[in-house]
């Protein structure tokens, strides 16, 4: 294990973006979300949560696929170049970097994404664990322990010192390059961790949301669940926009568009929200035809038909960020105590 | 709260609506969600208190297509977005009784957040009940304070003022809680070089995510289907490229509800980057205010809007040049 | 402004007329023989009032560098009240372009007549100038429509 | 995708010395949807036009672009050619090349780029155009006109003898409007109800003309050609087919309180009554505020003194529906109330009168049986002092902005008209300006002036003020002589401002026909087309579009006759198939889009709309292709572009954008 003084992170962050791309939890007009570090950017770590999850930096919300040229009749298609550089995702906590590997099952087994694999081979990714948790966090619900986020390298903040130890080969080449900056730990170190670890779980339990339970919610349920009428008072307050689905750190849908730039079209991917009445829009009209039954896919996607499909894994992390963000104050919580209370009622 | 609850009660047992359109409690002390209640006993999760700042007028475009009246619960301003909304024929005012609640200034938990605030387990002083200067609250990391005015929505700041619009009877006191000028953020900003404006906006900007919270919860942006969804102008496109789009999106919005804005700040309000959008709207109004008379929207509901309306010596366009 | 800058950049202009007058205006122009720089591209509409602002952001995110807009002069609308309209339309759509930091005078409004030949040439000279003196507009194009 | 046909003309060397057209074809060839590409000398020459039919065919064409002139050059030639080589005409476009390019550059690389661009934005169109069918609609031939003074009478006889059904509502007892209270006119000075009367006579007894008089407009819908209007049939409370007009009734009606409208309240009438001895139908009606049956159920006495039995107290109101083709507005105008003028003094004496009054008081038919007057006191006055622009040419908002155009004329009628008949009476007059801009009104003020010494005194009145003795101090300034002026006077006369009549509002709303700030009808063009108002099928005659005396208010009561009959001579009419047209399914309702049409050719249905799998009844919009004259001001008011121009589509209109930026 190695440590770095918190003053002499931007050091780090230098020297890491002398080699790579690195993108890292940054302030912009008020609100922190990851961007790539330049020397003058305002570097938050100290933010829980960003408001965007970190997942742009595998899977961006929108990205070029190829592009066809247009010269007279005769068309050209480029497509667009795979990511080739490496570069170093900073910071990410425990939540999003399960919210990683809920896009990993989707992108990356067969036909496996080329875009999203290519990012997955060159990123790397530094952890970060949660110094102080908030009242929107639930991930203890999906297992996830905060205080020891796994990536390629895992991070401590305490007191003042970042503690840095690298968990794989990616993590350890990462550490080798900054190694110069880095101090070996000693044995004090250790102790000092292992009491914020603690604190850090204490504080967990102590959370509203730590004790939701998830009983019931599994791909068996699938009839039982969809065919409840308790979604027809909860879909009502949800105004059909995207917020939920683009601050998520593991909703993965798209939509491939056109755009005509004159010379030609770019065909490009962007996140696309399962909340919005064209979603999934084809030409005989839509195969959801009331947000009922859009605000009900989304829930139902996350808690029974990715688990279904994924060896009971559910595609939400707890990360609270829907809590938060909102516009009618829904959210998954919200649902899944709905259904405990129907089935408490019963 | 519980005269608005007794008084539902009374209407819902009387006959005279078949459901109250209200605010239902959250499972933190900051999340109540709009809801709807068709019975008394549903009535024991109606909640009435500072983080009720939705404006329910926008649920009343559907709740006019059911059966019979529904009770809504309109704060002074947004009783505005209503008169707005039955000038464009889009609510029935037959199907709504009214209720026009108190208002004293709303909460927003954002800006208690931004003082470092977290952990949050519970609020004293955000009932409408009592005059609390002061909010209380108990963290996890122990208990903190913050004034109440310094938790109040933006749109507080500039409130338009502590009367209902229409009602068919007010429950309630209000406060008018206005303590700066709604037009003093778009002077800053007329007042900035264009490189400095430019960069103003393209730093907000840049923060979209297109998530459309703003259009989906604005009472004037009440279309069927926007412009941006549909293929009539080519302009559908969800991407968010950090480039163009953000800015047609936001102008032409602003644009389409520029004269029926009623500057009710839902849009700023619910952007989850914080983008204050209400900045482009604000900016349609000074102008119109400035070239065309004051103009409130949703004052009435029969006036002409100020771009179906015109003088025979309007201003010209070069005013915008002219005056530099 | 040097001539050898001049070379370098042409800019896009779009200019929409209405049929009744200042299409008019643009052909009398024509017949005249009164010359301005061929930037300009005339769209024909019907009326003033037909100009939609989202075809006057189109144009800027498609590349363009300036817009202007004729119509007839107020009061002398083939259609009565089209250019009252447009002309709180285009007031407000060009400050809000000011707003947000465009470049003040790539878009303009004037009103030209059917008899205008004279006012219609005078007037696209003068705008093509500033144009000029703007530059490449950069802040409301489309970056993937770039060559 | 379109198959289109891209013509080139050299227009001689009009086009091709200053563009390669060859290369323009060339590069047509390129574009999408272009399949066949041509140059040739003229196309617009029989040559030419054989070229584009045969390609046409040979090339089964579904589109043309026609680079060549202006489209208000040959667009329809073009069209026509189009269509009769089997392809609809709306499928054909221009890009000119010759005004908008060839005529204006002498660089020839430069002007063969632009030519270029602009055949491209002409195929980017024709590549979204549909084929568009213009409209029919019948017309019914007749005519409604809505008022039934000199205008009304005029037009209704113009039209009738053109052979055409008329019928003319007035919502007096009487036709004859305000010209009838009128004892002279000027210039000529002819005797008022001489030369009205006749015509009055003529119009009744037209076999093409029916007249409702004590009716109103209640309702109109339709559009032009074909406008369904309900008539308000005010009870009279006499029956039309049985009163011989014998007068007994008015003779010997006990009421006798009801202050006379005719005479501008000045003296009163029985409350049965006819406005005036010579009124069109002489058929009285019953007052029923003023009348003791109907106030308190006794009384009776005009039914026992009918020998026809013409009283009817039953009688209701009843609604006429009826078809028109064409609607002619005429529903004059009023003086202004004078509240605003206390100044003036109207209120406080019954000396200071308006214009209209001493009309009145010359009239042999008037109150004082045409004898000049106080009213006060019945004593002949000496000393008379005019008062000009009573509330006209005000610039605040007491008064009126306009100038009322009369006023200077007849105020030096009744100056002279005074000064002959009583020679010893002094009258002076109070202006701000003369105006007499018309045949021979110069000569007939100067003759005031000159024969008929009448004291014109340039300068405003500040105040009337009524003395203890009956007399009134008029107090003003002479601004030739820079001095103030008081002046003891035994009447005054105040030129009060005309306005249009307050019932056009109503009116105007019916017929969805623009108004103005001052309530004056709007016409379709100031120049132009000043009798029409912009809405198809609505013709504005005499004061309610714009102040004017009565050989202007007869020359445009013609003509709004002829276009009247312009109209009404067509079987059906051809509709411009250029309009807007809603997208139902995206249509909000929303009523912005008719709050723009200048031709209330917008309204509202409730109708099933079946999207998408959703069956719901909603409000949305409609458009009557007869009525929209294809502006597009509602494409723009729409925010969810529901509504779209037919020609000049949303996305046609960005295609030719996109064309020319890329």
């Amino acid at each position: 294990m190695y440590k770095i003084a918190k003053e002499n992170l931007s050091a780090l962050f230098q020297s890491i973006a002398e080699n790579q791309e690195l993108y890292l939890p940054v302030e912009v007009s008020g609100q922190v979300n990851y961007k790539a570090w330049t020397p003058d950017a305002k570097v938050s770590l100290e933010t829980l949560k960003t408001v965007k999850s970190p997942k742009d930096a595998f899977f961006p919300q929108s990205e070029n696929l190829y592009t066809v040229q247009r010269d007279g009749k005769k068309l050209s298609i480029q497509p667009e170049a795979l990511k080739e550089q490496k570069f170093v995702v900073f910071g990410m906590k425990a939540c999003d970097i399960q919210g990683v590997k809920v896009l990993d099952n989707v992108f990356l087994s067969d036909p496996v994404d080329s875009f999203y694999a290519a990012r997955r081979e060159h990123g790397t990714i530094v952890a970060m664990a949660c110094h102080e948790p908030e009242e929107s966090c639930f991930c203890k619900v999906f297992g996830i322990d905060c205080a020891e986020p796994a990536a390629d390298v895992a991070t401590w903040m305490v007191d003042g010192e970042l503690y840095w130890k690298a968990l794989t080969d990616k993590g350890e080449a990462l550490t080798k390059a900054v190694e110069s900056l880095l101090t070996e730990a000693d044995g004090t170190d250790a102790e000092k961790l292992e009491t914020e670890k603690t604190a850090i779980r204490a504080i967990v339990e102590k959370l509203p949301y730590s004790d939701l339970s998830l009983e019931g919610w599994n791909g068996d349920a699938l009839t039982e669940k969809f065919n409840s009428p308790v979604w027809e008072e909860l879909y009502k307050p949800c105004l059909a926009c995207g917020t939920c689905t683009f601050v998520c750190p593991t909703c993965q849908c798209y939509d491939i568009k056109d755009y005509d730039t004159g010379h030609g079209v770019k065909r490009y991917r962007c996140w696309d929200s399962c909340m919005y009445s064209d979603f999934t829009m084809m030409a005989h009209g839509n195969n959801r035809t009331s947000q009922l039954q859009r605000f009900r896919q989304r829930f139902m996607h996350k808690l029974v038909y990715y688990p279904a499909n994924n060896n009971g894994m559910y595609s939400c992390v707890g990360c609270g960020r829907c809590v938060e963000k909102c516009p009618a104050s829904l959210n998954i919580v919200k649902v899944i105590k709905a259904f405990e209370k129907q089935g408490g009622d019963k | 709260m519980q005269e608005l609850i007794n008084r539902a009660k009374e209407l819902l047992a009387d006959g005279t609506v078949a459901r109250v359109l209200g605010w239902k409690a959250g499972d933190l002390p900051y999340n109540p969600e709009p809801a709807y209640f068709e019975t008394e006993e549903s009535l024991k999760d109606f909640v009435y208190n500072g983080f009720c700042g939705a404006n329910l007028s926008k649920y009343m475009i559907e709740a006019s297509k059911l059966e019979g009246k529904t009770m809504v619960c309109l704060k002074p301003c947004d009783t505005y977005s209503f008169n707005q909304l039955i000038k464009e024929h889009r609510v029935d005012r037959d199907k709504a009784y009214i209720v026009g609640v108190g208002c004293k200034g709303k909460l927003d938990i954002e800006k208690i957040k931004k003082q470092g605030i977290k952990g949050i387990q519970s609020i004293q002083g955000a009932e409408i009940t009592d005059d609390a200067e002061t909010l209380t609250i108990q963290t996890i990391y122990g208990e903190k304070t913050c004034a109440y005015k310094d938790g109040m929505l933006e749109r507080c700041h500039v409130c338009k003022g502590k009367e209902h619009q229409i009602y068919d009877e007010i429950i309630g006191e209000s406060k008018d809680t206005k303590d700066a000028d709604r037009f003093d953020e778009v002077r800053r900003i007329e007042a900035m070089r264009p490189e400095e404006k430019f960069a103003f906006f393209q730093s907000e900007l840049s923060k979209c995510i297109r998530c459309n919270a703003c259009r989906n919860v604005c009472p004037a942006c009440s279309c069927r289907k926007c412009v941006f969804d549909s293929n009539k102008f080519d302009s559908s496109q969800k991407a968010n490229v950090d480039s163009f789009e953000e800015k047609m999106f936001h102008i032409i919005r602003a644009f389409h509800v520029a004269g029926r804005c009623t500057d009710c700040g839902e849009c700023s309000r619910v952007c989850p980057q914080g983008i204050p959008l209400h900045l482009f709207n604000r900016k349609f109004i000074k102008d119109i205010d400035e070239l065309y008379g004051e103009y409130q929207a949703g004052e009435d509901t029969d006036s002409k809007g100020p771009l179906t309306n015109f003088t025979f010596d309007d201003a010209e366009p070069s005013i915008v040049t002219e005056r530099g | 402004m040097s001539i050898e800058a001049k070379e370098e950049f042409r800019p896009k202009i779009v200019a929409f007329c209405c049929n009744w007058c200042s299409y008019a205006g643009a052909d009398l122009a024509g017949s005249s023989r009164l010359s301005y720089p061929a930037d300009v591209k005339i769209i024909r509409v019907p009326c003033s009032c037909r100009v939609n602002p989202m075809f006057i952001l189109r144009a800027f995110e498609k590349g363009a560098d300036g817009v202007i807009m004729c119509g007839c002069h107020p009061g002398d609308c083939h259609y009565s009240t089209g250019n009252y309209y447009a002309r709180r339309r285009m007031t407000l759509l060009f400050s809000m372009l000011d707003y947000i930091g465009v470049e003040n005078g790539r878009t303009r409004v004037e009103w030209v007549s059917a008899a205008e030949g004279v006012k219609f040439s005078t007037t696209m000279n003068e705008f093509v100038e500033k144009i000029y003196s703007l530059g490449k507009n950069v802040r409301l194009e489309d970056i993937r429509c770039r060559n | 995708m379109q198959r289109i046909g891209v013509f080139v003309c050299h227009c001689g060397s009009n086009i091709a010395a200053t563009v390669d057209v060859k290369r323009v074809a060339e590069m047509a060839l390129m574009e999408p949807g272009v399949v066949h590409a041509e140059d040739y000398q003229y196309m617009c020459s029989e040559a030419g036009q054989a070229l584009i039919a045969k390609a046409i065919e040979e090339k089964q064409l579904t589109g043309l672009v026609i680079c060549s002139c202006s489209p208000r050059m040959h667009e329809a030639t073009f069209r026509k050619a189009a269509e009769r080589a089997g392809l609809n005409p709306y499928m054909v476009e221009i890009a000119n090349i010759r005004e908008h390019c060839s005529w204006i550059h002498k660089d020839m690389e430069e002007a063969t780029k632009k030519a270029v661009i602009l055949m491209r934005a002409a195929v980017a169109k024709v590549n979204l155009n549909t084929p568009l069918q213009p409209g029919e609609s019948l017309v019914t031939k007749r005519a409604l006109v809505i008022g039934g003074g000199i205008a009304g009478i005029q037009t209704a006889l113009d039209i009738a003898d053109a052979g055409y059904e008329v019928d003319i509502v007035e919502k007096e007892p009487s036709i004859g409007g305000r010209m009838s209270q009128l004892d002279k006119t000027f210039p000529t000075l002819d005797c008022s109800a001489c030369i009205l009367t006749p015509k009055m006579v003529e119009a009744a007894a037209h076999e093409k003309i029916n007249i409702y008089t004590y009716s109103e407009v209640e309702k109109v819908s339709g559009f032009v050609g074909d406008f369904t209007v309900d008539i308000r049939k005010k009870a009279r409370s006499v029956d039309m087919d049985k009163c011989t007009g014998c007068g007994v009734c008015q003779e010997k009606c006990p009421s006798k309180k009801a202050p006379s409208e005719f005479n501008r309240g000045l003296n009163n009438r029985s409350a049965i009554y006819t406005p005036f001895a010579q009124a069109i139908p002489n058929v009285p009606v019953i007052d029923r505020e003023h009348c003791i049956k109907f106030k308190t159920g006794k009384c009776g006495v005009c039914s026992k003194v009918c020998q026809a039995g013409a009283i009817d107290y039953d009688q209701k109101d009843e609604i006429v529906t009826e078809k028109y083709g064409a609607i002619v507005v005429a529903t004059g105008f009023d003086i202004i109330k004078l509240d605003n003028y206390d100044e003036y003094a109207y209120s406080q004496s019954k000396d200071v009168i308006t214009s209209l009054e001493l009309e009145r008081i010359m009239n042999a038919a008037g109150p004082t049986s045409g004898h000049l007057e106080r009213l006060s006191d019945g004593k002949a006055p000496k000393e008379i002092v005019f008062i000009q622009c009573v509330g006209s040419r005000c610039s605040d908002d007491r008064g009126k902005s306009y100038c009322s155009k009369i006023c200077c004329m007849y105020t030096a009628k009744h100056a002279m008209l005074i000064r002959d008949k009583y020679p010893d009476v002094n009258v002076t007059v109070f202006y701000i300006d003369v105006r007499t801009p018309g045949k021979n009104f110069d000569e007939f003020y100067r003759r005031a002036v000159e024969q008929y010494g009448v004291n014109y005194i340039k300068g405003q009145v500040g105040k009337v003020i009524p003395q203890p003795d009956g007399k009134l101090l008029v107090q003003g300034s002479d601004l030739l002589d820079n001095k103030q002026i008081l002046k003891e006077a035994d009447m005054v006369v105040l030129a009060a401002a005309i306005e249009p009549n307050p019932d056009v509002r109503k009116i105007a709303t019916m017929l969805t026909a623009s108004i103005d700030t001052n309530n004056f009808l709007t016409e379709a063009h100031a120049k132009l087309r000043p009798v029409e108002s912009p809405t198809a099928g609505i013709f504005l005659s005499g004061v309610c579009q714009g102040p004017k005396d009565i050989p202007e208010t007869v020359a445009q009561a013609g003509a709004a006759a002829v276009k009247a009959i312009g109209l009404l001579a067509k079987d059906k009419l051809m509709t411009n198939p250029c309009t807007a047209k809603p997208d139902e399914t995206l249509c909000n309702g929303c009523s912005t889009c008719a709050n723009v049409c200048p031709y209330g050719a917008i309204t509202y249905e409730d109708k099933e709309i079946f999207d998408h799998g959703i069956r719901e009844t909603r409000r949305v919009a409609q458009v009557n292709s007869a009525l929209c004259q294809g502006c597009g001001a509602c494409t723009v008011a729409c925010p969810s572009g529901a509504m779209d121009l037919q020609g000049f589509s949303n996305r046609q209109i960005i295609a030719e954008v996109d064309a020319i930026c890329r």
